[in-house]
């Protein structure tokens, strides 16, 4: 029970979270600038690019801070509404659809790790690309990509959302294609637009669904439109939906984040995608924008809340993907030999655990896995490539050009470190509070079987890291990292990444002939900035500490109370009004969520929160430091010691080749799964599962692509042209026969002439006789 | 009266004329079968007229013989045209345009 | 005996109405005249005839023109054998102009050939004299002189070109055919008498209603007289002459027969059907149904595979044709009116449209010596307003908006869909159809004049005689006006309402 | 409906100037080519001024009503009158031909297709103007038939005269299909008139009488006004024309046939079709619908397949039309207003699309894709200006080509009352994988022509986007930037015309 005065306290907004929706128009203008005069720029545009970043950083920072206070005015159990403002934009059939900002915890944690990771990394790009031939493209695609993923992030309506969600889109197709000249990038960038633009049908049809489905409640009773954000959110916790309906959305929704966040199977385009240069890697490709799915999902949350039925008792698809995405990711981390790909397999099983996370109900750690996640795997990025870029020619294969780093590129080897230790969650890394967090809710809401899943995950990560450190920094140096000149690749190399002008070359050569060297600061001060965030960050949410460290907790998870709704229009520039929350809704047993409100809407349904316990966390634990000695050790013989014993193993020994082979091949991999656990738990379904993969992993693109180009050839030449055309011209043919066919009329002869008219004559009047008597 | 009698020998008349212009070959034959069916028409009229008691027939049957006169003329003429042309008049020969 | 003497005695000498046949007069003045000077002039001044014919179908006009404007528009002379009504007027002013343009269209050609001018001149005028009567008779008898007055000159004017084989046997196959189908249609018209006990055609309407003993001797006389005057529309399968005789003939002539002959046939055909078996429509009407869906098609399909300019042309003004016959196939009852109004208009349109093509294709002629629709390749490349113009009559053939043609189409269509019968539609939706096969050999045309080379590359410009010039200007125009304001046209159509029609 | 007659001149003013500078060019002597240029410039330019004109006079808060009525008598005997006006959906669509056309007389300065003669080419497309606005503009069935018409001949001779190999083929097939369209659309223009007691040819007056017509009548009638629009449009088994007149067609024909004359057949279906005959439309809008749908895919088909890049944009338009056809299948406001922007920013993208292809023709002397490559290093703004065009064609939200499909889609999920639900939920998923196709077919035309390193060697007369082109794109580029980001400057003004045309199907 609360008295009315505590939950009275108005709630400051201030100027940042009025005007958070310049966070990304400050880019876009910035993006306009550089493509209009960058070449013109003394800088070639990037000054521009880093300044605009900065000041969405600024704002995006400044609309954090006073979220923070807004929060702290709330009272304890008061539902701290979020800063909309919105605009008509577009109108259809009488109704207006606004545009806007819808500004909330979520939305200011994800806005300031989009614009603070953009801006390292262009920072980093500044040295990282220099001379590059399309320098300022370069920049003015990574621009454009912070304010496309800018405004996704403080979308109010879901036509703003998918707006900036396929700018995202086209600018990874951009920055994966940027070497264009390389057929493999090309196609590469191809791959990874189109996949996920299949996966944007689901998007499409699931807002068009929700869209009918909830304008009609959302306008009557909230006033504002059924692509609102909020409009939806309240909508799915009401009791109305048609549960079918909303399990449709909701399918077709994560349909999407499927794609965009490469999950299980859709993941294929991720690692292709490493083509694009490092900074892209890290930020499009690791930190940002694969990380839209899951902001997707944990934005319209009520709507897979209700949809999937989630804290249900059965498992959903989200857990089930999120699983199964885990562990083959994981597992195909072991073995890459590229850097960037074991990198890139380690973001894809990362995704499943955040979707893992909102799958079961563990929003808020999922959401701070997204935050810290961020900062470690983005440093992870720029570190290796400023491994590639000033130790191994630019080459990113671990086993040919790496090795014994740690010597020539001490902070970049120390940020490495520590951002690994993060990754595999070690404790006190920041890994640790949101990865552990995640596992820890998962079996906390009674899903054990995941929970082990999690587990799995976790040794699996903390071994392929190993792998990989040990790899890169230890042993002893290999190819260019031994200075030796590398060969064919590295020439294809620098002519893709230093092409052009002189200054360039001199660079390059340069840099060459020094052999292994530590990076410049442009390129170590992200990389060092990031290492600190990625051992602090944890600390926002610090379980483990008691509720005091719950930071994120307070900050940014909607507090689910039933909220009464007077005037909810938030006309132009208007802010967002919220009456007094009922007194009856105490906090611990809101109504959200489980039951149809009474007398009033949630915008988030209640969740449950596991209570941290050091066993469980000494468990993980242990299962980490097990998987990092285990594959320490391993790796130290077959690559450091060369032990006899290990090298050659796989011709030897029966099981040591087969295991090998699982892992070295993916689709193996997928048959191990297929007979292991599918047909273990769905028997009949297993050999259309084993189909489907097949099919699926077997590069989706390509035969989507190989079947409809046979298909449109068919349709072409055998249906358009042959029938539909054929048609067409074979009616004139047969105007034309029919001339032949009549021509004896004309015989030229006076007497058939006569006899033609005569009987005509005849016949008519012989017809009509008879008709007519 | 016998105005059926009549009646039956202009169909006759006009029948043999058709069968004239549609079976002969020579313009000059075929001029003349025309010549029947005009005087199948005119015996027609008359046979009308008398039976109705009212002028207009003869009147048309007068008017039919003038022009009927004239047409021999023309046709005539055209026939020795033709003839001139090409020393026949065979009007089979008269192909030349078809088609 | 007695009864010729019973008529005899109440004979009394008719009053005419000189005012309502001064046209006639006039034309008849000028062709004697005509006739007089040709045998007094030197080969030197043979041009004054064409002047002078030229100048009597304008004096005819005049005439006219005051009748028209008079306000007692209906005079009716021989008790109803003879009457001038708006509907005449305007046909008849229709056959002046028409007849004028020829004039124009023919003299250079006249003038350059070894033709006998004189006889050329003279037989012209007396067809249009027989025109001019037909316009006004009302009767079988002067129907049937009328049409004779108009078709032997025509027979002649034909077969003009004496030494040319061809010619001859233009002539000789209009003639024969064409008096065979005259021949058949007078014993039709003997029944017609026969059945009415009159000759006079709104009598007869009277008696022609399809039922009683002679309800097949009627059906008999309705059909023969039909094909009679379908001969001279040539419609399908009476067609067969037009192609061979347009070929054969001289080019004004086939202008001439093309035109003007054939609209004469169509007022004769419409009269007879209005004002003499409106209630013979339920033989009349399917039969020109059929004779209407067979013309257009037929035509069409011919016209596709011709080589020869002016044998497409003879086809494609057969399916014009098909197109004027369209509306009378529900003509006679409530859409009679309607269909009166499309086919005055259609005849007047494409009398505009094809004399302007005929006056083109004389020009390029001048030229090429050449009947080949590939003589007209690339026409627009060396004589751009040659090619512009015979592409607006193209089109204006073809139908397509906004030049005169379509307007003609739409009221025959507007005219068949009065009636909302199955029969009206399918008829439309034939007629619909056709009028794109149409464009398939029009286009061709065009295709030459645009984007073929010129054959043997000659790109000598063309020499157009004045009087040429003026026949064109006179045609483009009215093809654009009446395709831009159709009002003007449709006004025609109108006032042309026929007395005896209609039961008025 | 509401009249607005003020500043009633205005419509016919911008509509006939063109006339007179055919006129002016007519005596203008043909060797004269400099003053036969200006001519047609300042004939355009005028024309766009007094599109302004209208624009600016244009009252926005009636929007869904006719503006700047004008009715004199035209034709009294058969009660077709001189009946113009503009209301909302008119107005963007009048103005894009307009502008269209200037921008096209722009490109035409310095890119006058063989066989030269820019007299004739000029008088053709001034008629080409005069023909595509009269027909937006129209409110009796005759003088929109006229309009109709009027524009066949002139892009016949187009594509004929100024084509390529195969012009005349392709032109004789445009004409022909056109023309068996709008004759059979004529018969039927007769019998909805005779239907509805012979009393006019006014839109309005039918507006208010069509629903009195047996339903089984207006089944009839409506399929011969299908037919007539189908093929204009073109829909999926009357499209076959398209790609050959497209491809055939010069640069400027091909634009003008993108950006406005595929515009006839779909607005004939708002204006004329729809409204006229409500209950054909109803039992006709699945089945229209589904041919839209089919054209989507079967036209994404068709692009895959094609090796040359002009017939593959071609045939993106039979995809686009699709779109456009479902969401006025929908019969709701919704998908018509989808439906109607579609038609503006196809216009402006394809049109746009066919200029570049024109323009690497010009360069490449080919238009092989597979000869194609690597224009972003010899060429790099039109690369450029070709990914972004190829990127709003296939609706990326933020351009215009978004806001004509998005909605659509959207609009199929629940189309008017009276249509299977099912069946437009079925078209919705299709139409979005069409979606995905779309992005297949362009990108993987961007890929092979932009990307890569060139193929050709000859660099002589490779030169990048040159001031005329420029000065002839920025409009259209703006536009379609301009209205991705801000659809509601159409959007508000279509949307009451819209619902005002829509009110028999209770918006």
């Amino acid at each position: 029970m609360l008295a009315a005065s505590e939950v009275l306290s108005p709630l400051r907004d201030g100027w940042f979270l009025q005007n958070a929706w310049l966070a990304p128009v400050v880019p876009t203008i910035g993006f306009a600038f550089i493509i209009l005069f960058g070449k013109r720029l003394p800088k070639k545009g990037s000054e521009v690019g880093v300044i605009s970043m900065l000041a969405s950083l600024v704002l995006a920072s400044g609309a954090a801070w006073q979220w923070i206070q807004r929060v702290g005015d709330a009272g304890e159990e008061q539902f701290v509404s979020p800063v909309i403002r919105t605009w008509t934009w577009w109108q259809s059939g009488g109704m207006e659809f606004t545009i806007g900002q819808h500004i909330d915890g979520l939305t200011v944690v994800v806005l300031f790790v989009v614009a603070f990771i953009s801006t390292l990394v262009q920072v980093y790009s500044l040295e990282y690309l220099r001379g590059d031939r399309r320098y300022t493209h370069f920049f003015a695609a990574l621009t454009l990509f912070s304010a496309g993923m800018l405004a996704m992030v403080i979308a109010e309506d879901m036509i703003l959302f998918l707006l900036g969600w396929e700018i995202m889109g086209l600018c990874s197709f951009m920055l994966i294609g940027h070497w264009w000249e390389d057929g493999a990038n090309s196609r590469a960038a191809l791959k990874a637009f189109f996949t996920v633009r299949t996966g944007d049908v689901g998007l499409l049809v699931g807002i068009s669904i929700l869209f009918f489905a909830a304008n009609e409640w959302t306008t009557t009773n909230l006033g504002v439109s059924g692509f609102s954000i909020r409009g939806l959110s309240a909508w799915a916790l009401s009791g109305e939906p048609n549960s079918t309906v909303i399990l449709v959305a909701a399918i077709a929704l994560f349909i999407a984040a499927i794609g965009k966040s490469g999950q299980f199977p859709l993941h294929t385009w991720l690692p292709d995608a490493m083509a694009g240069p490092t900074p892209v890697s890290s930020l499009l490709h690791s930190s940002t924008m694969v990380v839209a799915g899951v902001f997707l999902v944990a934005r319209l949350y009520p709507v897979f809340f209700t949809g999937l039925d989630i804290l249900g008792p059965s498992s959903n698809v989200i857990m089930i993907i999120a699983a199964i995405t885990i562990v083959t990711a994981a597992a195909l981390a072991f073995v890459q030999t590229d850097i960037k790909r074991v990198l890139a397999y380690s973001t894809v099983s990362q995704l499943g655990y955040m979707m893992l996370g909102l799958g079961a109900g563990a929003w808020l750690p999922a959401v701070f896995h997204i935050f810290t996640h961020a900062f470690f795997k983005a440093c992870l990025f720029l570190s290796a490539g400023s491994i590639s870029h000033s130790a191994s020619h630019h080459s990113f294969d671990m086993k040919k050009d790496m090795g014994g780093l740690r010597k020539h590129m001490p902070i970049t080897f120390a940020a490495w470190t520590v951002s690994t230790l993060a990754l595999c969650g070690v404790f006190p890394f920041s890994g640790f509070f949101s990865k552990d967090e995640i596992i820890d809710n998962v079996g906390g809401n009674g899903y054990t079987f995941f929970m082990v899943v999690g587990l799995g995950g976790a040794f699996l990560t903390a071994a392929y890291m190993t792998r990989a450190t040990y790899l890169t920094f230890f042993g002893e140096s290999r190819g260019a990292a031994a200075g030796e000149h590398g060969g064919d690749e590295h020439d294809a190399h620098a002519h893709d990444a230093h092409d052009g002008d002189n200054a360039t070359a001199t660079h390059d050569s340069h840099d060459t002939h020094r052999g292994p060297h530590e990076s410049g600061v442009l390129i170590t001060a992200p990389i060092a900035i990031l290492a600190v965030l990625a051992i602090f960050s944890g600390l926002f949410n610090a379980t483990p500490f008691g509720e005091s460290w719950e930071y994120m907790k307070k900050w940014v998870e909607p507090r689910a109370v039933e909220v009464i709704s007077e005037s909810h229009s938030g006309g132009p520039g208007e802010a967002f009004v919220l009456a007094v929350p009922n007194a009856e809704s105490g906090y611990s047993d809101s109504p959200c969520g489980k039951e149809t409100p009474k007398d009033g809407v949630c915008y988030a349904p209640q969740v449950n929160h596991a209570k941290f316990k050091w066993s469980k966390a000494l468990l993980s634990l242990a299962i980490v430091f097990a998987g990092i000695a285990i594959s320490w050790m391993l790796s130290a013989a077959f690559y450091g010691r060369r032990d006899p014993r290990l090298v050659g193993l796989t011709e030897r020994n029966v099981i040591a080749r087969t295991g090998y082979r699982l892992l070295a091949n993916k689709y193996y991999l997928d048959r191990l799964y297929e007979r292991g656990i599918v047909s273990a738990i769905v028997g009949p379904l297993a050999r259309s599962a084993y189909w489907f993969n097949q099919q699926v992993l077997d590069g989706i693109l390509h035969a989507v692509a190989r079947v409809s180009r046979a298909a449109a050839q068919v349709v072409y030449r055998d249906i358009d042209q042959r029938l539909v055309d054929g048609a067409v011209n074979a009616s004139a043919d047969v105007t034309k026969a029919a001339g032949t066919t009549v021509q004896p009329i004309q015989s030229g002869r006076v007497g058939h002439y006569g006899a033609l008219l005569f009987a005509t004559a005849a016949v008519a009047a012989l017809v009509f006789v008879i008709l007519n008597t | 009266m016998l105005t059926s009698q009549f009646l039956l020998l202009g169909a006759i008349l006009f029948c043999i004329g058709v069968y004239g212009v549609i079976a002969r070959k020579n313009a000059v034959l075929v001029l003349m079968s025309i010549e029947l069916i005009l005087n199948s028409v005119n015996i027609n009229l008359l046979a009308f007229a008398l039976r109705n008691g009212s002028a207009d027939g003869h009147t048309f049957a007068l008017y039919i013989i003038a022009v009927a006169a004239a047409e021999v003329g023309v046709g005539l003429a055209l026939v020795l045209l033709i003839y001139r042309n090409r020393r026949s008049i065979g009007l089979d020969e008269l192909s030349e345009m078809r088609g | 005996m007695t009864l010729l003497a019973s008529s005899a005695a109440a004979w009394t000498a008719p009053v005419i109405d000189y005012h309502a046949i001064a046209p006639e007069i006039v034309l008849a003045v000028g062709l004697t005249v005509v006739l007089l000077v040709d045998l007094f002039t030197s080969e030197r001044n043979k041009w004054l005839l064409s002047a002078l014919t030229g100048f009597s179908l304008l004096g005819a006009a005049l005439p006219v023109l005051t009748l028209a404007l008079h306000e007692d528009s209906v005079r009716s002379l021989f008790d109803g054998r003879y009457v001038v009504d708006e509907f005449s007027l305007v046909m008849k002013g229709l056959f002046l102009l028409a007849g004028y343009v020829i004039v124009l269209l023919s003299s250079s050609h006249v003038e350059e050939g070894d033709y006998w001018r004189g006889e050329y001149w003279f037989l012209l005028l007396t067809s249009l004299l027989g025109m001019v009567m037909m316009a006004s008779s009302r009767d079988l008898v002067s129907v049937f002189v009328a049409l004779e007055f108009l078709s032997i000159p025509a027979y002649m004017l034909a077969a003009w070109r004496k030494r040319d084989p061809k010619s001859n046997e233009a002539g000789v196959k209009y003639f024969l055919l064409g008096v065979f189908a005259s021949a058949v249609m007078l014993y039709g018209m003997s029944l017609l008498y026969g059945v009415a006990n009159s000759t006079l055609l709104v009598d007869i309407s009277k008696s022609i209603d399809l039922n009683g003993d002679f309800a097949a001797v009627q059906a008999l006389a309705v059909v023969f007289v039909v094909v009679g005057f379908a001969f001279k529309v040539s419609a399908v399968p009476f067609h067969t002459w037009a192609p061979d005789t347009y070929e054969g003939a001289p080019t004004p002539v086939t202008a001439f027969l093309s035109v003007a002959s054939k609209a004469a046939g169509f007022i004769a055909l419409v009269v007879l059907l209005l004002t003499a078996f409106p209630e013979g429509r339920d033989v009349w009407q399917p039969f020109i149904w059929v004779l209407s869906a067979l013309t257009m098609t037929i035509g069409n399909v011919f016209a596709l595979r011709q080589s020869n300019l002016i044998r497409m042309i003879a086809y494609s003004s057969v399916s014009q044709g098909g197109f004027v016959l369209m509306p009378l196939a529900v003509a006679g009852g409530a859409a009679g009116e309607a269909a009166l109004r499309a086919v005055v208009v259609y005849l007047v349109v494409y009398a505009a449209t094809n004399l302007g093509m005929f006056g083109v294709i004389l020009a390029v002629s001048r030229k090429t010596r050449s009947g080949d629709i590939a003589s007209m390749g690339g026409l627009f490349s060396y004589a751009p307003a040659l090619g512009v113009l015979l592409t607006i009559f193209l089109a204006s053939l073809a139908g397509i908006p906004p030049l005169g043609g379509w307007i003609g189409k739409f009221a025959a269509f507007q005219a068949l869909l009065t009636e909302a019968t199955p029969w009206a539609y399918g008829l439309a939706v034939i007629g619909a159809v056709n009028s794109v096969i149409a464009f398939g050999y029009y286009g061709n045309v065009m295709r030459e004049v645009w984007m073929r080379p010129v054959p043997h590359g000659d790109n000598s410009a063309i020499v157009t005689p004045s009087s040429l010039r003026i026949a064109l200007g006179i045609t483009a125009l009215a093809t654009l006006v009446f395709g831009i304001l159709p009002g003007v046209v449709l006004h025609f159509g109108d006032m042309a309402d026929l007395v005896g029609a209609f039961g008025g | 409906m509401q009249m607005i007659r003020d500043y009633n001149w205005v419509l016919s003013v911008g509509t006939f100037l063109p006339m007179l500078g055919v006129l002016v060019l007519l005596v203008t002597p043909k060797a004269n080519e400099a003053a036969i240029k200006t001519v047609a410039l300042l004939t355009s330019i005028a024309t766009v001024i007094v599109g302004v004109f209208t624009l600016l006079n244009f009252n926005f808060d009636q929007a869904g009503s006719m503006q700047f009525v004008a009715q004199t008598d035209w034709i009294p005997v058969i009660k077709s009158t001189y009946f113009i006006g503009l209301d909302g959906i008119s107005l963007p669509l009048y103005l894009l031909s307009m502008v269209v056309t200037l921008l096209v007389v722009i490109y035409s300065l310095d890119h006058i297709p063989s066989p030269g003669n820019p007299k004739a080419f000029f008088v053709l497309m001034l008629i080409l103007q005069t023909g595509m606005a009269g027909t937006f503009i129209a409110q009796d069935l005759i003088l929109f038939f006229v309009f109709f018409e009027l524009v066949l001949l002139p892009m016949y001779f187009m594509i004929g005269v100024w084509g390529g190999e195969q012009r005349q083929y392709a032109s004789l097939k445009f004409f022909l299909y056109t023309m068996f369209g709008s004759a059979l659309m004529l018969v039927a223009f007769l019998a909805i008139f005779f239907k509805t007691g012979a009393e006019s040819f006014a839109i309005p007056y039918l507006v208010e009488n069509g629903g009195g017509i047996a339903k089984n009548a207006q089944v009839w009638i409506f399929a011969g006004m299908f037919i007539g629009f189908a093929v204009k449009v073109p829909m999926f088994p009357f499209h076959t024309w398209l790609p050959d007149a497209h491809t055939q067609a010069p640069t400027q024909g091909s634009v003008i046939l993108a950006a406005i004359l595929l515009k006839l057949g779909t607005y004939g279906f708002v204006r004329i079709a729809i409204p006229t005959l409500p209950d054909a439309a109803v039992e006709w809008a699945p089945w229209i619908g589904g041919l839209a749908v089919i054209g989507i895919i079967y036209g994404a088909f068709g692009c895959l397949a094609q090796t040359d890049m002009k017939r593959l944009i071609a045939f993106s338009s039979v995809a686009h039309m699709g779109f456009v056809m479902l969401g006025i299948s929908t019969l709701t406001s919704f998908g018509v207003n989808a439906a109607v922007f579609g038609m503006v920013a196809h216009g402006l993208i394809t049109g746009m699309l066919f200029f570049i292809a024109g323009s690497v023709k010009e360069r490449y002397h080919t238009l092989e894709i597979a000869k194609l490559g690597g224009m972003l290093t010899q060429v790099p703004r039109l690369g450029w200006i070709l990914g972004l065009c190829s990127m709003a064609s296939l609706g990326l939200p933020g351009l215009a080509g978004f806001w004509g499909e998005f909605p659509a889609i959207l609009s199929a999920y629940n189309p008017a009352d009276g249509l299977n639900v099912t069946v437009y939920r079925t078209y919705m998923v299709i139409a979005a994988l069409g979606t995905v196709f779309a992005a297949a077919y362009l990108l993987w035309l961007y890929q092979r022509t932009a990307f890569g390193t060139p193929k050709n060697h000859d660099h002589h007369d490779l030169h990048d986007v040159n001031t005329y082109e420029w000065v002839a794109w920025l409009p259209l580029l703006v536009a379609i930037v301009a209205f991705g980001v801000a659809p509601n400057l159409l959007f508000s003004i279509i949307d009451p015309a819209v619902q005002e045309t829509l009110r028999a199907f209770g918006g």
